[in-house]
C-alpha cells in the first residue's frame, strides 16, 4: 500500500539529548567517525487507496499540527514513497 | 472480520477432517509435547487432535501453564493450611490471585510472578510486559490495583552484559508501572554471578477492592455472551507458530512471527479504567486476563470453571496481523486483552463503557451448558473438547530427585577467612558493595507519590498503602529472598526468605497476614534442581504453618539456567501485613535527638552465606539458624511498638547484619548515633566483627523516646525477648559514632552507600 | 500578596476550614480533567478537598465545562505520551473550552497545569516553550526543593516571592525549553513562577520548574503540588525545616492560593 | 556539513504503540486518509569532512547495532544526504 512519509527533527539550536547520548556513546563502541548525531522521528502514514494530493494536504497539515511541536522541531519532509523498505 | 477471514481461505484443519485423515502427520514435537501426551490427547478426544487443538493442549500443557512438574509438591501449601490460617481468605489458591479479607469490608489481593526469560531477550519489553501481566491478573479479580514492586537479580555488576539488562529493566519496569499510575513501593536489586544469562525479574502487584466486587474467571449463565476487549491479537509470543503452518495447507505463508512482546501501558492503563468501571456498573458475570496461552487459557478456563460449555467464533477476533491462522489465534499472548462473560440484558451497557474509554471489542460467542468447548471457523467446528482436559487434566510429573551430592562438601566449607583489623573500612566496603548500596539510582526512576497513598516506600522494610482515606486502614508488603543461603540448604533458604518478609512488615508496624511467592529454579528435569525445588516447598509450606500465614498465590519459574548451571534456588517470598491505620506506620531512620536505640534479639557468630562472606567470595557452610516461635514473639512485639506509640524507628536485621542496620537507620534522615558494644559482645559472647557482621535471626533495632523506655523494657521481659539498649541518638554529630572502635561521618558512609550504582550505570 | 506565617504549617491553617462540607471556601468549584492516561487526577482533586474547596470530574471529549471557578490539567501520561508529551491531549474538545476560557486577562479561568498538564498547555499554546526529554535520559522521582519566585499569579498568592518548599517530582519529559528570546521574555515580565535550586533535575532552561501567562490565571509547573499536600504521604522532608516523616506538605499552598483568590 | 541519515521502523509484525496512538488521534482532528501509522526514528550523523566508504561502514554498524534493537526493530536506510532540509 502506499505511504506518505513524514520526518521530523529537533531544531538545530535545541539540544537534544538523545543525541548528544548516541554521540557520546558511538566512539566508545569504536566508531569514531561523527561528529554530531541528531535523533528525530519518522512517520509512515499508509493510505488506503491512492494518494490524492487532498490526503498529501492532510499529510502535511497533520505533521505540523499533531506530529510536530514547532518550538522544539521542523518538518523536515512530507513524501509519498513507493519503495518498499531495502 | 468474517469476510476478510473468508477471503484469505485458509484450508482448514476440521474436527471432521481430523476424523476423516487420522494418520495426518502433526508437528507435536515441534509444540514441545512428548510422545506420551500427544498420544494422551488422542486418548482423550477418541481421534487425533485438529492443528488448533493442538495448539490449545500444547500451551496449556507446558510447563508454565500446567505446572506439570511443581504440582504434586505445590499440593502442600493447601494441604499445610488450617482453619485459623484460612480466616482471613476470601479466595485461596487457584483463582488468578488470592484475595485477603483487611477488615471494615475491604480486602486486598496481590501476586508475584516472573518475566526471567522474556528481559533477558529483550530487558525493557520483558521486563515491561512483566508488569502489564501481573496488573491484569489483579484487575480480573475485580480489584483496583493499587501498587507494584519488583524483586530483581542480576549477573555480576560488573559483567559486560549486566549494564545492558540493569538499563533496560529497570526502564522497561518504570515505562510500563509509571505510565499505569501504580505506585511502586519496593523490591530487591541482587548482583550474583549466577544469574549471568538468566536475570531474575519478578513482579508483584497489589490490588484493593469491597468484598462484594469479587469476580472470578468463571462462565456461567447459559446463553451469556462471551466478548474479548483491549488490544487486538498478533502474533506475539507464539512459540512454535511456524510449525503450525500444517494446520493451514494454504500457499500464502504466514508472516514473520515476532519474537518478543511489545507493551502498551497505554492502552493497559485505559483497559484499567474501563474493567473498574465494568466492575461498578455489575456489567460482566465473569472475567479473566489473557497472558500465557491467551485465548486458549482464557476460553477453556473460564469454560471449565463455569457451565462447562462455550461456543465461540473465532473468525470475530479483531486481528493486528489478518494472515493469523487459527492455531495462532488461540496460542497468541499479544498484551493488554481481557476476555469478560455477560449476560444479553447488560450487552448494551458494556458496550457504552467500552465506546467512552474507546477500547476495541469483540463478541465471540456464548456460554453452554454442553460441557464442550466448540470454537468454529467461519462455521466449521475446528476445537471440540471437554474444557477441563485442556485447562485442569493435564499432565502431573513426578520427577525424581534427590539430594545433591556436592552439598555435604559444601556444607563442611564454613566461612573462616581472616577478620578485618579495620571495622570502619570494612562498614563502607560493606555499605558500598553492590548488595548492600543504596538502590536509590533504581528507584528514582519509579513513580512512588501517584495515587497519593503511599505511607512507606523505599528505603523502609515494607511498602506501605492506605486503603480507605477515611479511616488509615492499608497494608504492608515485603518481598525476600536470599539465593546463597537456599543454594547452602533450600529447605532452610525458604524459612528464612519467608521469616525475613514476615520480619519486615511486622517491622513497619503490620500484622503479617498472607504469602505470595515466585519460586525460580533451574531445569525440574535435572534431579537435583528438583530436590532444591522440593525441599524449598516444604519448607516454605511448614514455615507458613508455624507462622499462621496462608500462601494465596503464586508463580513457578523453571529452566532458569544457562548452559548446565542453574541459577540458586531461589523463593521469592512476598509477605502482606495489615494496618488499621497507616498514620501509625514505623520508619527505617531515627530522628530525635536523645531517643535510646535497642537491638532486639541475640546474636551468634553465624557468617555463613552472609554479605560480608559473599563480598570475599565465599559461599559455603550453613545458613544462619532460624527460630519461627521467636520471630513470631519479635514481629508481635513490633506491632505493639508500633500500636502503642513505642518506638519511632525500628529496622529489621538481615543481610549485612548490624553494620548494615546502623548505616542505614543513620542515612534514612540524615541523623547520627553512638553506639556501644561493649555490652552486647559480653551477653553474647560474641566480638565486635560478629556482632556487625553476622547475620543472625530475629532481630531489629528499634528507636524508643526516653518517656516510653519503661513500658518498652517491660514488654519485652514480659515476652521474654531479649532486648539490649546500645546506644543513643545523636542529632548533634553527623556521625555514626561506634564508641571504642571508629567515628565515621555520615557524609563519608553516604557517599560510600550511593556511589556504587551510578558509577557502575549512571 | 497575601502569605502565612510559616510557623503555622499550612494544613493546620486550614483545619477549621477543611473537613466541613460549608467552610468559606467550599462553595469554590475546581474542575480536574481526565484524559485516557491521566494519572494523577484523583490525588489533584484530593488536594483541592483538603485545600478546601470543591472538586468536580471533568472528561475530556464533553464540551461541557460545568461551570467551574478553576480548572486543573493534572499529570500522568495522557495516550501513552508516545508521540510528545500532550501532544495528542491538546485536541481534546474541553481543551478547546479550557483555551477559550483560560484567555482574556486577570479575570479569566484559573487554569493549572501540572507535569503532563503543563505539557499540554504548552503543546495548546497556553504557555509558552515545550520540554523535551530529560538531559539524563532517565525517568526521576525525587523530592524536589523549588524557589516560588512570583506570588502574585492566582496559584501562588499564599507563598511569598523567594520562599523555598519541597515538592515531589517525577518525569520522563521535564527539561523546559524556550528560545533565548521568550526566556528573556519570561524572566523579564515576572513569569517564571517556580525556579528548581539545590541541583538542575533535568537540564531545564535557567533552572525553570514552572512558569505563567501573562495575565497570571494560567500556570504550569512540572513538579507535583499534590503530592505534597497531606502530612504522611509528601516528602520526607519540608523546606520549613522539621525533619517530618513524609511530612511535606508544601505543595498545599497552590491550592488554597486559587481558592483564596475565587473567594476574593 | 555532509550527513548520513539512518532510519529504523519498528518490525512490521511487532506492535507499536505510538502509531496506533497517533492513528487513533488523526480522526479526531478530521483527518480521515489514513489506514494505519507507524512511527519510527530518523538519526542524523553529521561527518567532519568527507564521507568515505569507510565512514558509510561505521553508519551501518552504528545502525545494526546502537541505533536500532534488532529484536523489534529494522534498519530501513542508512544513506547520504546532500540537500538541505526543505
Ligand atoms: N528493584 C527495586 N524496586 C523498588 N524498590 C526497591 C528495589 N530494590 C530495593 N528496593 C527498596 O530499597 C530498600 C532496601 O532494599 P533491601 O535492602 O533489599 O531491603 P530489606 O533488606 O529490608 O528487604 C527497600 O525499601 C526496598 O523495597
Ligand atoms: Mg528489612
Amino acid at each position: 500500500m502506499p505511504r506518505i512519509v513524514v520526518d521530523v527533527m529537533p531544531k538545530p539550536e535545541i539540544l537534544d539529548p538523545q543525541g548528544k547520548a548516541i554521540a557520546g556513546a558511538l566512539p566508545r563502541i569504536g566508531l569514531t567517525g561523527f561528529a554530531a548525531v541528531r535523533q528525530g522521528k519518522r512517520f509512515e502514514l499508509t493510505v488506503d487507496g491512492e494518494i490524492t494530493e487532498q490526503i498529501l494536504e492532510q499529510a502535511r497539515h497533520a505533521a505540523t499540527t499533531l506530529l510536530s511541536n514547532p518550538v522544539i522541531e521542523d518538518v523536515t519532509r512530507v513524501e509519498v514513497i513507493e519503495e518498499d523498505a531495502p | 472480520m468474517t469476510a476478510e477471514a473468508m477471503s484469505r481461505k485458509f484450508n482448514i484443519d476440521t474436527v471432521a477432517n481430523a476424523e476423516a485423515t487420522p494418520g495426518q502427520d502433526l508437528p507435536w514435537a515441534a509444540l514441545g509435547l512428548t510422545e506420551s501426551e500427544y498420544r494422551r490427547i488422542g486418548e482423550i478426544l477418541g481421534r487425533r487432535p485438529t492443528g488448533a487443538e493442538l495448539a490449545m493442549y500444547s500451551v496449556m500443557w507446558s510447563e508454565h501453564c500446567s505446572y506439570k512438574s511443581s504440582k504434586v509438591h505445590l499440593r502442600q501449601f493447601g494441604d499445610k493450611v488450617t482453619d485459623a490460617m484460612k480466616e482471613h481468605l476470601l479466595v485461596g489458591i487457584g483463582e488468578n490471585a488470592g484475595v485477603v479479607d483487611i477488615g471494615d469490608g475491604w480486602a486486598v489481593t496481590f501476586k508475584v510472578e516472573s518475566h526471567n526469560h522474556p528481559s533477558f531477550v529483550e530487558p525493557y519489553q520483558g521486563a515491561a510486559t512483566g508488569v502489564g501481566g501481573i496488573v491484569r491478573d489483579i484487575i480480573s479479580m475485580g480489584a483496583r490495583p493499587v501498587a507494584v514492586m519488583d524483586p530483581l537479580r542480576f549477573g555480576a555488576i560488573d559483567h559486560p552484559d549486566t549494564a545492558r539488562l540493569v538499563h533496560g529493566i529497570v526502564a522497561g519496569i518504570g515505562g510500563y508501572g509509571n505510565s499505569l499510575g501504580l505506585p511502586n513501593i519496593g523490591g530487591e536489586v541482587v548482583f550474583d554471578a549466577v544469574y549471568q544469562g538468566n536475570p531474575l525479574v519478578n513482579a508483584l502487584a497489589v490490588g484493593v477492592l469491597r468484598h462484594e466486587d469479587i469476580r472470578l474467571a468463571n462462565a456461567s449463565g447459559t446463553g451469556n455472551r462471551v466478548v474479548l476487549f483491549g488490544a487486538r491479537t498478533g502474533g506475539d509470543g507464539i512459540g512454535g507458530a511456524s510449525v503450525l503452518a500444517s494446520e493451514s495447507f494454504d500457499s500464502s505463508k504466514p508472516s514473520k512471527r515476532p519474537a518478543v512482546q511489545v507493551g502498551d501501558p497505554f492502552a493497559e492503563k485505559v483497559l484499567i479504567e474501563c474493567c473498574l468501571e465494568l466492575f461498578k456498573a455489575s456489567v460482566v458475570e465473569g472475567i479473566q486476563d489473557l497472558g500465557a496461552a491467551g485465548i486458549s487459557c482464557a476460553t477453556s478456563e473460564l469454560a471449565s470453571n463455569g457451565d462447562g460449555g462455550m461456543h465461540v467464533e473465532l473468525t470475530n477476533v479483531l486481528l493486528r496481523d489478518p494472515s493469523l491462522t487459527p492455531g495462532e489465534i488461540l496460542m497468541s499472548e499479544s498484551q493488554e486483552r481481557m476476555m469478560a462473560v455477560v449476560t444479553p440484558e447488560n450487552v448494551t451497557a458494556f458496550e457504552a463503557i467500552m465506546d467512552r474509554w474507546a477500547v476495541e471489542y469483540s463478541w465471540l460467542g456464548e456460554v453452554t451448558d454442553t460441557g464442550r468447548l466448540i470454537i468454529e471457523w467461519d462455521g466449521e467446528t475446528i476445537v471440540d473438547v471437554d474444557p477441563r482436559t485442556v485447562a485442569h487434566d493435564g499432565p502431573v510429573y513426578e520427577r525424581p530427585y534427590h539430594r545433591p551430592s556436592w552439598l555435604d562438601r559444601v556444607q563442611a566449607d564454613a566461612f573462616d577467612a581472616e577478620q578485618p583489623t579495620d571495622l570502619r573500612a570494612a562498614v563502607l566496603e560493606l555499605m558500598a558493595s553492590p548488595n548492600m548500596c543504596s538502590k536509590d539510582w533504581v528507584t528514582d526512576q519509579f513513580d512512588r507519590y501517584v495515587q497519593g497513598n503511599t505511607a512507606l516506600a523505599m528505603p523502609d522494610d515494607a511498602g506501605v498503602v492506605r486503603v480507605d482515606e477515611e479511616t488509615g486502614l492499608g497494608v504492608a508488603i515485603s518481598t525476600d529472598a536470599n539465593g546463597r543461603y537456599s543454594y547452602l540448604d533450600p529447605y532452610e533458604g525458604a524459612r528464612l526468605a519467608l521469616a525475613e518478609a514476615y520480619r519486615n512488615v511486622a517491622t513497619s508496624g503490620a500484622e503479617p497476614l498472607a504469602v505470595s511467592d515466585c519460586l525460580n529454579f533451574g531445569s525440574p528435569e535435572d534431579p537435583e534442581v528438583m530436590w532444591q525445588f522440593a525441599e524449598t516447598v516444604r519448607g516454605l509450606a511448614d514455615a507458613c504453618q508455624e507462622l499462621g500465614v496462608p500462601v494465596t498465590g503464586g508463580n513457578v519459574s523453571l529452566y532458569n539456567q544457562t548452559g548446565g548451571v542453574a541459577v540458586h534456588p531461589t523463593p521469592v517470598v512476598g509477605v502482606l501485613g495489615v494496618f488499621d491505620d497507616v498514620a501509625r506506620r514505623t520508619p527505617s531512620g531515627w530522628r530525635e535527638d536523645g531517643q535510646a536505640i535497642y537491638l532486639l534479639g541475640t546474636t551468634k557468630d553465624e557468617l555463613d552465606g552472609s554479605e560480608w562472606a559473599n563480598l570475599h567470595g565465599h559461599l559455603g557452610g550453613r545458613p544462619p539458624a532460624l527460630d519461627l516461635a521467636a520471630e513470631k514473639t519479635l514481629a508481635a512485639i513490633l506491632v505493639n511498638c508500633s500500636r502503642d506509640g513505642m518506638i519511632d524507628a525500628a529496622h529489621d536485621l538481615s543481610e549485612g547484619g548490624l553494620a548494615a542496620v546502623l548505616s542505614e537507620m543513620a542515612l534514612r534522615f540524615g541523623v547520627g548515633a553512638r553506639i556501644g558494644l561493649d555490652e552486647l559482645c559480653e551477653r553474647d559472647r560474641i566480638d565486635a566483627f560478629t556482632a556487625l557482621f553476622s547475620e543472625s535471626q530475629g532481630r531489629a533495632v528499634v528507636a524508643v523516646p526516653r518517656s516510653e523506655e519503661v513500658r518498652y523494657n517491660d514488654m519485652c521481659t514480659a515476652r521474654n525477648y531479649p532486648t539490649l539498649r546500645i546506644g543513643v541518638v545523636d542529632t548533634e554529630n553527623e556521625a555514626l559514632d561506634l564508641q571504642g572502635y571508629f567515628n565515621l561521618p555520615l557524609d563519608q558512609l553516604r557517599e560510600a552507600h550511593q556511589g556504587t550504582l551510578p558509577r557502575h550505570f549512571g | 500578596m497575601t502569605s502565612t506565617s510559616i510557623e503555622t504549617p499550612l494544613i493546620g491553617d486550614l483545619q477549621s476550614m477543611t473537613g466541613n462540607d460549608d467552610g468559606p471556601l467550599a462553595a469554590v468549584r475546581v474542575g480536574v480533567v481526565t484524559f485516557p492516561g491521566s494519572l494523577d487526577d484523583r490525588d489533584a482533586m484530593r488536594a483541592i478537598r483538603l485545600a478546601g474547596g470543591s472538586a468536580v470530574e471533568l472528561w475530556h471529549g464533553d464540551h461541557d465545562l460545568q461551570e467551574v471557578d478553576a480548572v486543573i490539567i493534572p499529570g500522568g501520561f495522557s495516550y501513552g505520551d508516545y508521540l510528545r508529551a500532550g501532544a495528542i491531549s491538546r485536541f481534546a474538545p474541553l481543551m478547546e473550552q479550557i483555551t477559550q476560557a483560560a484567555t482574556g486577562g486577570a479575570d479569566a479561568l484559573p487554569v493549572l497545569g501540572i507535569c503532563n498538564g503543563f505539557q499540554i498547555l504548552t503543546e495548546a499554546h497556553l504557555l509558552p516553550g515545550s520540554m523535551i526529554k530529560n538531559e539524563h535520559l532517565h525517568f526521576l522521582c525525587r523530592d524536589q526543593r523549588l524557589r516560588v519566585e512570583n506570588a502574585d499569579t492566582h496559584w501562588t498568592g499564599e507563598y511569598w516571592a523567594g520562599e523555598e518548599v519541597v515538592i515531589p517530582l517525577k518525569n520522563q519529559d521535564g527539561q523546559f525549553v524556550a528560545d533565548n528570546r521568550t526566556l528573556d521574555e519570561l524572566e523579564g515580565e515576572g513569569r517564571v513562577v517556580f525556579r528548581y535550586v539545590g541541583g538542575n533535575p533535568n537540564g531545564s532552561r535557567r533552572n525553570i520548574a514552572g512558569i505563567s501567562n501573562t495575565a497570571g490565571n494560567v500556570v504550569g509547573l512540572m513538579p507535583h503540588p499534590e503530592h505534597a499536600v497531606e502530612a504522611g504521604f509528601g516528602p520526607d522532608s519540608s523546606a520549613r525545616g522539621e525533619v517530618g516523616l513524609r511530612g511535606g506538605t508544601d505543595g498545599l499552598g497552590i491550592f488554597t492560593s486559587v481558592l483564596r483568590k475565587l473567594v476574593g
